[in-house]
């Protein structure tokens, strides 16, 4: 991508609030120590975090989920990628907002944080999504886990191009799983135009769908998507879209963007041992200049991508 | 915190190094990666990622997994070809004093001597480490370092094309006894020996049924193998390195300095860190300044006085 | 929890065991030491302390050290010797229903022929189990284990003598090649191949500059092997155990019941659980339950369909 | 011992407290589950608990000590054994205290446990001290860390033996690692004759030593011990010693007890695998019938043992 990325450090953030949202959603606030000031203050929607949470305390066994009984009990080595989904930088103060959701035994761990604790972590790494002066209209579509960075870029783009016309398309397998966003339930009717608060606060326009129907579009947020550019479609040359979420979501995403001819920026994830380049443990296939093959790293030269430059499998 | 009254040297043969620190092949990029988090300076010594003859574009994702205190990578000798590493990584050498190593790989002892030839040329570097241990790729590889004709046969003709260039070879724990192996390479003319690579492991899913990695299987790194690496380097240095005079560059889950001293105590000439720099960064400058502190407590005025003195 | 639609049986040779969990060897004491925590009646089968012709004392102390996710163990083969353990052990013994083996250790060939012989007579006992791989002795144990011509003679001399008893042989994970030892053992008899026993491993005290353990050195067990267990483990199971019908017991590492449906899925017909009882003396039990759980959601009718379904 | 053991079990504990005493030396109050109780109400002194720590977390990073800073990396696999120095068990309700030492990763994660936590324990464990009848004096000698179980058995003497007379000699490396007791520090005059507030509540007189005499006699808690039974001379028959510390103490305690005849009993620490008998790594060198060496098990056998069956090294 284009941005220049900024320096990275090591830095211990101490924690302003762990809230839950949810059975498994939650989100943490950190504030930075001082001197990551200067290595934040220039970093992007879509760039993120390694947080090492390995000496943090396991929730009480009554409060670990069944499903994750066993891998709980996992030591954990390597540090855990967290996208922004809001970041305040300033000379003065650096706070950073994550949304995370409880899969296994890091995020179990994170969910014992609390008000005071401190937390290491490594950042800000990647390349974050770009924004193309000429555009006049961008399309954010969130798919299950996706939401933390386009609710970063929604504010960025909002206080960076004040004319530009979002819309976002979120999609989740059940009503419960859209659980990042602060919906207020009694506007939970089962009709595709409930706005959320997130994108609702910057006057985004926002479709909702569920794979279970049980709260706006019944089906794959691809799916909407694609009924709606058939409807509008929206010149290619004025549109962004921007795309985040599971990898057959980003891949749909992917084609859309090549059958409407509207360019798009993906961010994936990949299982990530160090985050800065070491390893080579994050590829991403990709076309190369030349036609051929070649391995790009999510947490160097992504996690955003263009998505005609990913080879899609 | 540096105090003049330690020295931290150690040499490697005909090279002094200015502490005993140095990165794991693999596990710190090719020259400039972690610039950000250190003074590559301040390191004893640099072994990049294996370079073979072609460039490789590795295995499918996913390439790692996390265990328990270990994680299990498949990169899959994932590299830029020796031609363009000579072009366009070399001269970033040039930018620090630190001697550098390249870790060398391939499928036949020909494209072993033939990378080998290629990097005798470039004066920036200080020598080579033979990977005949790497349990990630199809063809060579493991196979190499668990049979003592073979290494002796490798570690032989790549000796014939480095010229001056100090020659590694690094030895797999894969093996029922690692001196044979040890014996080996330093009969055919290895200057150094390193050790260890990587365990060959496996992790299941068990929803899916099928291994996590997509190669399968993958080597298993980190805190989790340090007792064994402890053992094995005691036991080369023991049993073959001490008598040969051959200097042992030996890690295995370093993390911290407490790591590294036990290693150094066990034989080890200098230390590699590997994973423990993908969880600190900066771990090898801290690990220095502990190891300092170490001396200092313990009224050590070398660390080199420290290298195998295990009672 | 039990619901008799799921079939937790598994074979070992002409023996049906009533759910895959076996205690490990040395983990487990000799008969009832754990009857407070779980009824031993649960258990799959029980496998005891290694037993000798004569009692031993067993090293001096410290013989443990924890590590990263594991630890170390230098008992020494510590037992009461094979007389008193038939006197006083096998009775206790009458109490349960489970199956039990007894797991026999010597110095010479000669040594464990003796031991087998003695047990063979004890009706109560379902089989024995040959430590040729214990890294804590001197002389024996693990020598024998890593030479597949000594596994031949060993494994053919004690088959001899155990009558009716089904032998099983314990396999070290400290070589070369794992497979061509349990072939050894399949050919000369064994009916069933256990494995894994522990990495030889040292921790070294670097405010002595010792090693931690009176023995200096020692087997490493826990999580932390786990995952190179269940790598050699699907290597005997597809290169020798499957075609040659020979069931596996195996394990290293397990504590909960998604480790031991990995063995499973890697290849075991039965699981042993070690080091995990030292931190939770009733998680053998808790694994049975958590087994039939999986399945439950996994629509697996009987346990004995995921014996190496790997895919 | 003759103590007869009592079942054993897996038990969670909440905590009432964990409060330091000193830089390095905490008290940690557990209640137990109910179902504990009647596993409990017949522990005696000198019996322990294996607790589970290998879920809490560490300490926030300034506040591990330097020394600790390397080995509080390690992840804990075991649990740890903790005697207790005091219990209260009925039907309704058992609470043990249990003082501790930060030496290590366990006990460095113990710190961090808060009222309301719960953790995991297994016990009671081990046999305790046995309490001859026709004893009319009672000699406690407490080494470094070796307080804990002979503060339980001061309680249970005086509880059992109204008229007994106990008296207590302590020694310590410096009067800061007396912490366990809680001393007034006026109270620290160097004249060795200080009651300590633990011992001071059941009328028991104390003795204390330090190393570097800082605080009472300058030198070995056994110097001290010797120099008054040579004045004393109390009658073996009447008299019983138990001692708890460091092993090379607790072999010159062995030592006195051969010289003077007085029967004394000594509680054994040894690095645990399990506590429960399974392992054989808590191996204490004793002679059998026959004047042969036999190894006993610290966990089962122990730790109490009688100081003329242990073979001193
Ligand atoms: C650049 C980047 C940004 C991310 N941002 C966020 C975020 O803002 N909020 C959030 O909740 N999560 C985010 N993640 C994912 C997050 O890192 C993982 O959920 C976390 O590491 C899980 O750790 P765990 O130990 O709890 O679970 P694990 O046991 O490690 O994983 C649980 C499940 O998730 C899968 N998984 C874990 N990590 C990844 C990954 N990196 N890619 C694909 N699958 C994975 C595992 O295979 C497993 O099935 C991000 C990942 C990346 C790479
Ligand atoms: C029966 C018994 C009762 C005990 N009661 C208490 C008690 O009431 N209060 C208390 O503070 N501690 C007690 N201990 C000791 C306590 O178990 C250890 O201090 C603790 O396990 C240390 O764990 P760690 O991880 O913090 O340190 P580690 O890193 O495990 O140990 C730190 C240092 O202490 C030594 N050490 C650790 N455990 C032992 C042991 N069991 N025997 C000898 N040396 C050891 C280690 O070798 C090392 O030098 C008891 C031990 C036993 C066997
Ligand atoms: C992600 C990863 C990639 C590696 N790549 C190589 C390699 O290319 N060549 C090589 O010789 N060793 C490679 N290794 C092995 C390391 O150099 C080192 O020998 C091993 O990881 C053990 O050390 P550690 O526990 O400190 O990581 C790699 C290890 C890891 C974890
Ligand atoms: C303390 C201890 C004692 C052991 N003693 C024996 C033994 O006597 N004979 C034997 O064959 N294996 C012995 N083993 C090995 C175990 O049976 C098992 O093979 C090994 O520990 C790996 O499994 P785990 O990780 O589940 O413990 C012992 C292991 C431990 C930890
Ligand atoms: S995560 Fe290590 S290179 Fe990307
Ligand atoms: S600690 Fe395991 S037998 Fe005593």
């Amino acid at each position: 991508m284009t941005t220049l990325p900024s320096k990275k450090g090591i830095f211990t953030a101490s924690v302003l609030q762990n809230r839950g949202m949810g059975a498994q959603f939650f989100r943490l606030s950190l504030e930075l120590e001082k001197r990551a000031n200067a290595f934040f203050c220039a970093a992007s929607a879509g760039q993120f975090v390694e947080i090492d949470v390995s000496q943090l305390a396991l929730p009480v066994e009554k409060l670990i989920p069944e499903n994750l009984a066993d891998s709980s009990q996992r030591n954990i080595l390597l540090r855990r990628p967290f996208s922004f989904a809001d970041i305040d930088s300033s000379n003065d103060c650096t706070i950073i907002e994550i949304l995370y959701c409880v899969l296994g035994p890091a995020t179990l761990r994170m969910k014992t944080l609390k008000t005071g604790d401190t937390v290491n972590l490594i950042g800000p790494l990647g390349n974050g999504f770009t924004i193309p002066e000429e555009k006049k209209s961008a399309i954010l579509v969130a798919g299950g886990m996706g939401a933390p960075p386009l609710i970063h870029l929604a504010k960025v783009l909002k206080k960076q191009h004040q004319d530009i016309e979002i819309t976002a398309f979120v999609g989740a397998k059940t009503k419960n799983d859209l659980a990042f966003f602060d919906i207020k339930t009694d506007k939970l009717k089962k009709k595709p135009d409930i706005t959320l608060h997130q994108f609702a606060k910057h006057n985004i326009k926002t479709f909702i769908s569920t794979d279970d129907g049980s709260a706006g579009f019944k089906g794959f947020v691809t799916e909407m998507l694609k009924n709606r550019l058939g409807e509008n479609k929206p010149a290619g040359a004025e549109t962004i879209i921007y795309a985040c979420g599971p990898e057959a979501m980003l891949s749909a995403t992917a084609a859309l963007s090549g059958e409407f001819k509207i360019p798009c920026q993906v961010s994936l994830e990949r299982l990530m041992a160090c985050g800065i380049g070491l390893c080579q443990s994050c590829a991403v296939k990709c076309k190369d200049k030349n036609g051929g093959d070649v391995y790009k790293l999510c947490c160097k030269d992504g996690p955003v991508f263009w998505a005609d430059e990913v080879i899609w499998e | 915190m540096k105090n003049k009254n330690i020295d931290l040297t150690v040499n490697l043969g005909t090279l002094k190094l200015i502490n005993p620190l140095i990165t794991a092949s693999g596990t710190c990029g090719y020259a400039d990666e972690l610039d950000d988090f250190m003074d590559i300076n301040q390191l004893g010594g640099f072994i990049t990622k294996s370079i073979t003859l072609n460039p490789r574009l590795g295995n499918d994702v996913p390439r790692i997994v996390e265990t328990d205190s270990g994680m299990l990578n498949a990169i899959g000798l994932a590299n830029i070809g020796v031609e363009k590493f000579v072009q366009e990584k070399v001269p970033l050498m040039e930018r620090y004093k630190t001697p550098f190593f390249v870790n060398i790989a391939g499928q036949t002892i020909d494209e072993y001597v033939a990378v080998a030839e290629k990097l005798a040329q470039c004066k920036r570097l200080a020598g080579l480490e033979l990977n005949i241990s790497c349990p990630n790729v199809k063809k060579g590889g493991i196979t190499f370092g668990t049979d003592p004709a073979l290494v002796r046969q490798i570690t032989g003709e790549v000796k014939k094309v480095v010229n001056d260039k100090l020659l590694i070879v690094k030895l797999t724990p894969n093996v029922t006894d690692i001196s044979e192996i040890a014996r080996a390479a330093v009969d055919s003319g290895a200057d150094i020996l390193s050790l260890i690579n990587t365990f060959t492991a496996m992790v299941i899913d068990i929803e899916t049924k099928k291994p996590v990695l997509a190669n399968r299987t993958g080597g298993l790194s980190g805190p989790a193998i340090k007792p064994i690496a402890v053992y094995l380097v005691n036991k080369v240095y023991n049993e073959v390195a001490k008598s040969a005079g051959v200097p042992l560059v030996a890690g295995g889950g370093v993390r911290n300095a407490s790591d590294a001293i036990e290693f150094i105590i066990a034989g080890a000439a200098a230390v590699t860190i590997g994973t423990g720099s993908f969880v600190n960064p900066d771990c090898a400058v801290k690990i220095i300044d502990g190891i300092e502190k170490y001396c200092l407590r313990h009224n050590i005025t070398a660390v080199a006085e420290l290298i195998g003195c295990l009672k």
